[in-house]
């Protein structure tokens, strides 16, 4: 069933801001996330919210289902409306603001990225860095972001963070997919190609502080979601990476490429998670789950979405032997039948 | 009342039909009282999920079953596009009440996912025993709060498998390797804690669940381990493990910020980081002195982390508290107090939720003073300007924070004649401004080539701010070489930098040359390396990556160190500025810096 | 006449960008890397970029009655150079992050 | 400090103006006059303006891998030009007053 791809949220809000009508509502919805900010809505206010936000959404249909692109232009601003819209969360917690249907990995190209970085003993994200830098705006956009990443603030050892991760994100969006996906998540077999790997995106400066202090998982997570473009992100990985016992690729989506690109998409925010040594494609966040209260387990299964997901771990491995995994959504097969018989 | 489990997850299949129960939510007591009352509930009633109509909750078991049968139709209206399986989101509520309204806003719903599996359910001969007896795949561990009623908190069964293998039966019991107030309600199959919990006592409870499945032949067991939290509760009050008392010294670091001591208050519950706002083991404190000069002096800062206790790693929270300058100290301020400093741990509902901090505090009075040795330096005649002679400093000076010393020459000797006065320009002293050390150097080269300047014997005048407390000694400066053998009255001199080989460096009158003549380092490295070769005034301290007082009043003293120009060619830069490390020879013009390999060819066309 | 006026198509022979694909190690900086980059140069004549001062110096030069060691350090027409610099980086071989600022030609000119 | 420290004067090798008497038949523009004009030119190094583009521009072409008609065409550091010129005024040998715009370089820079 062919699925027309949704409006983007600036023209369903452009649409909306012609009506007088529609464009109170959506003021009303303003005002409610400005008070969101400050404190968690009391229940009383949380339900004229909800009424607001039903009032617009059945009367403009087209801006409870819009999405955004990523790395568009006008991507912050469509965010900002998207998560008006959506201020109260529905029963799906994890929906992922951005539209993957236009742009839906063009899986030739990430398998073609893919297939030429066989696992043989060459450094195979050295050979990934020189496809990049060798390839027209790929080569001037890494110098772009490695620049931002290590230059230091005038008179001290830091660097500029905000500027590092918005040089990553254009990186990220501008070069060609393969390219990007190819220097993030190139196979390695030994540890020189693992540290190149790690070192990619700058650890030094894109996520790690000064003394080396993780922060806590949950106010890490707390810190992404008041940023609209972090927030999106991290919904777009719940989203696209969510495991699923009962597809061959673990994926609930069923596609590597689509997991991986999310995962991407968290590079340069609050969030960038990153591989956690040089001698494995284990990934992780840059936080810990001391000090976590009784919320110990909340903070566990937030660390275990990038440290024990098999989709994102089957995802990164195909992009690595691209035979090991069905890229595309297939059937999943029937639960296997395995009696156990223990006298 | 609270759910123990905040997300259950169940797969669901095309074709089971009306009734069929799928899964069981449970909610434990907070009071004998309370009677559980289960809802589902929407987050907004206009935009309810096609799906909503599909089940029903039962108000007293917690039970979720199927209101209608499920038909290949429903999986296709689903709107998730194509995906295999696709998520059937609902919410539920416990109340100690009915309840009429359906809304979850505001009142900490449970999420409950099913996979709706564009499959049939699969038959007995196709299910895994495995399936039989446990829920797929259950991410979310049961919480059950300590200090708290037994109660069911969970149910083995999985329901949705009840009739698909009728001739079976199945039964469970739960084990553990350490003695664990777990048991399993037979008739229910519910498992149930039996006794309130003390989370100080374990936080976390490894069970084995064990289901026994039995045919006419066989009895199959299958087992799965489920960990089971405690959660915490401020149950506990502050306690000292070791002294309540530091005896503090104040002396050379008199700085505001400066901290001082260390003392530790455990309290075996938890603190959370976050959210910030929740105010569980939330700790204040008081200082008990009503002393002014005390409250404008000191504050005592908290900090706290988490750390496992030695017995059985149960986590637990470490305060540390040190005494903090709130202002710089004057240098003749000398006194000894005793601060004392309530901590009180807000949320222990008990009484003994205070201890009290003892900080036994000596402040020491700091003398300015030279060392009583006399200070000499020998300097050549052929010195040029900014050359450097030597270094002065009062004990200790290392040390100081919190106020700063400078230093000043005086003529010892005020009734010299109006010539000698003349002499003592020949030499100068500086000072950087977060430095307590003061740097002599040339300053008039032809003062230090006349022959009657002989003797150059200084006073050096220490002064404290703020309390402008001073000291002095004598210092000696012996002119080593004739007079005649210096060089001509105002000669110019260039930077030794720009040099750059050995020949030109070695017979340059560089600006800093303490000999009179650069200096030549030749690296011997390949590659960069912070040994390049480079032309110094005076190799001891250019280029030592560090732009002192004496290098920084020029630039062209010692670019090496001092460049905040652009440098090109192979480097590295400096912390501040300047060149860390080089490819072949640095050299420098004024405004740019070139570290090259020098070729020899290139270099004489060049001339 | 109709039609706009064409811009002279530039000769293959003018001041233009060129591309070389060099190891970092060859660029004679010193640096240590497996890494190839692409070095951007400026190459081409700026023969239609001269002036009066230009006519004037060839004459000069020509008439011999400058001494050679002078004659050799004279740019008798604008250089073809570049306007406008780009930095490269690359991972050096103790997987550091490097930058070389201005080191390749982002676009050229003929300068002066 | 007194011995004053003197900036590295422009060593007189560095780019600078230098001037020349010249006959105005001799600049070869073609002008009859029996006047002599100044004629100022550019003259001098710019090692001290090369950037890494030029150290890598060197190995390049040290490296022997350009073809000898493109590493003729290159410059491989900047070139002293004037960066503002005067124009210069005489009366032809029919007393007309002529004026040659951009004829002397009024100041030198290393360009590009």
């Amino acid at each position: 069933s062919f699925t027309p791809s949704p409006t983007d949220c600036v023209k369903a809000h452009r649409v909306c801001s012609a009506e007088s009508g529609c464009e109170a509502l959506y003021r009303g919805l303003d005002l409610c996330a400005a008070n969101a900010e400050m404190s968690p809505l009391g229940d009383k206010v949380a339900a004229e919210c909800l009424e607001g936000q039903d009032a617009l959404l059945t009367k403009h249909p087209s801006l409870s289902s819009c999405k955004c692109q990523r790395g568009f232009r006008k991507e912050e601003q469509c965010l900002r409306i998207y998560w008006r819209v959506h201020l109260l969360p529905g029963e799906e917690l994890e929906m992922s603001p951005y539209d993957d249907t236009l742009m839906a990995p063009r899986m030739a190209d990430l398998v073609a990225a893919s297939s030429f970085m066989q696992l043989d003993d060459e450094n195979q994200c050295l050979k990934a860095a020189q496809d990049c830098s060798l390839y027209k705006k790929c080569g001037s956009l890494r110098s772009e972001y490695v620049l931002a990443c290590t230059k230091r603030v005038t008179g001290t050892s830091r660097c500029n963070q905000h500027k590092c991760h918005r040089a990553l994100r254009r990186f990220l969006e501008r070069v060609p997919e393969e390219k990007g996906l190819g220097v993030l998540f190139c196979p390695c077999t030994n540890t020189l190609c693992g540290e190149r790997r790690r070192k990619t995106i700058v650890p030094s400066c894109s996520y790690q502080d000064m003394e080396g202090l993780q922060p806590n998982c949950l106010h890490q997570q707390s810190f992404c979601r008041r940023d609209d473009l972090c927030r999106s992100r991290l919904a777009d990985f719940l989203n696209n990476c969510q495991p699923s016992p009962l597809t061959a690729s673990g994926c609930l989506k069923d596609s590597a490429g689509l997991c991986l690109r999310a995962y991407a998409g968290l590079i340069g925010t609050t969030m960038t998670p990153n591989y956690v040594s040089n001698s494995s494609a284990d990934v992780s966040l840059w936080c810990n789950c001391e000090g976590s209260g009784n919320q110990w387990q909340d903070c566990l299964r937030l660390q275990h979405m990038f440290t024990h997901n098999t989709c994102l771990r089957n995802s990164i491995t195909w992009m690595g032997s691209p035979g090991s995994l069905p890229a595309d959504a297939t059937k999943p097969p029937a639960p296997r039948p395995s009696p156990l018989v223990q006298e | 009342l609270y759910f123990p489990q905040n997300e259950y997850i169940e797969t669901v299949y095309v074709g089971q039909p009306a009734g069929t129960p799928i899964l069981q939510v449970h909610a434990m007591l907070d009071s004998n009282s309370e009677r559980p009352h289960f809802y589902l509930c929407w987050t907004s009633n206009l935009r309810r999920p096609p799906y909503s109509s599909w089940f029903s909750l039962d108000i007293h078991t917690g039970i979720l079953s199927l209101n209608k049968t499920l038909e290949e139709s429903d999986f296709t209206l689903q709107y998730q596009k194509s995906w295999s399986v696709k998520k059937l989101f609902l919410q539920a509520l416990v109340l100690q009440d009915f309840t009429k309204k359906s809304q979850c806003s505001g009142r900490n719903p449970i999420r409950i996912t099913l996979d709706f599996v564009n499959a049939t359910m699969p038959q007995c001969a196709q299910t895994d025993m495995k399936e039989l007896c446990f829920p797929h795949r259950d991410t979310s561990n049961p919480h059950i709060m300590e200090n708290r009623f037994p109660g069911a908190l969970r149910q083995l069964r999985r329901l949705t498998r009840l009739n698909v293998c009728p001739n079976y039966t199945i039964s469970y019991n739960v084990e553990s390797e350490t003695p664990a107030p777990f048991a399993v309600n037979e008739n229910t199959t519910e498992l149930v804690v039996t006794a309130p919990l003390d989370r100080e006592e374990s936080e976390r409870y490894r069970l084995l669940l064990v289901c026994s499945v039995r045919t006419e032949t066989v009895i199959t067991k299958v087992e799965t381990s489920l960990d089971v939290f405690v959660n915490d509760e401020d149950d506990n009050s502050p306690y000292m493990n070791g002294t309540d008392t530091a005896d503090i010294i104040i002396s050379f670091n008199r700085t505001m910020g400066g901290s001082f001591g260390n003392l530790f208050v455990f309290d075996r519950d938890l603190t959370p980081i976050f959210p910030i706002a929740q105010s569980h083991n939330r700790y204040d404190g008081t200082l008990l002195n009503s002393d002014p000069w005390i409250k404008n002096t000191f504050d005592i800062k908290d900090t706290f982390s988490e750390k496992k206790a030695a017995r059985g790693g149960i986590r637990e929270t470490v305060h540390n508290y040190k005494l903090v300058l709130k202002r710089n100290l004057y240098v003749t301020e000398n006194r000894t107090l005793q601060l004392d400093y309530l901590v009180n741990d807000t949320t222990y509902p008990g009484l003994e939720g205070t201890v009290v901090l003892h900080f036994n505090v000596t402040i020491l009075p700091i003398h300015i003073q030279f060392s009583n040795v006399t200070h000499m330096f020998t300097l050549t005649r052929r010195a040029s300007v900014y050359a450097q002679v030597g270094r002065v400093c009062v004990e200790n000076c290392q040390q100081f924070d919190g106020f700063s010393v400078t230093y000043r020459l005086e003529v010892p000797d005020k009734n010299v004649s109006a010539d000698m006065q003349s002499c003592y320009t020949a030499v100068s002293i500086t000072q950087a401004p977060d430095e307590m050390w003061g740097l002599l150097y040339v300053n008039d080269t032809e003062a230090l080539r006349r022959p009657e300047c002989q003797d150059l014997q200084y006073l050096v005048v220490a002064q404290e701010e703020p309390t402008k407390q001073e000291a002095s000694t004598q210092i000696h400066i012996i002119l080593d070489s004739e007079a005649n053998k210096a060089n001509p009255v105002n000669q110019q001199f260039l930077s030794c930098a720009v040099n750059r080989r050995r020949a030109d460096c070695e017979s340059a009158r560089g600006l800093g040359a303490t000999t009179g003549r650069c200096q030549w380092r030749q690296g011997s490295e390949k590659g960069i390396s912070e040994k390049y070769s480079t032309c110094s005034p005076d190799l001891r301290t250019c280029p030592d990556s560090f732009c002192d007082a004496v290098e920084s009043k020029d630039t062209s003293i010692c670019p090496q160190d001092c460049t905040k120009g652009s440098v090109v060619g192979g480097h590295e830069r400096g912390l501040r500025n300047g060149i860390q490390a080089g490819y072949g020879t640095c050299y420098c013009y004024t405004e740019k810096c070139f570290c090259e390999k020098e070729d020899i060819e290139e270099a004489i066309c060049d001339d | 006449g109709k039609g706009r006026s064409r811009q002279p198509k530039q000769s293959s022979r003018d001041c233009r960008v060129e591309k070389r694909e060099m190891r970092v190690r060859d660029l004679g900086l010193g640096f240590d890397s497996d890494e190839i980059v692409l070095f951007k140069f400026c190459v081409g004549s700026c023969q239609s970029s001269r002036t009066n001062y230009d006519l004037a110096l060839k004459a000069l030069l020509e008439n011999g009655s400058l001494p050679r060691r002078t004659a050799r350090k004279v740019s008798s027409h604008p250089c073809c150079r570049p306007d406008r610099y780009e930095p490269v980086s690359f991972m050096d071989a103790q997987t550091t992050w490097r930058t070389i600022q201005s080191l390749s030609a982002a676009s050229c000119m003929c300068m002066g």
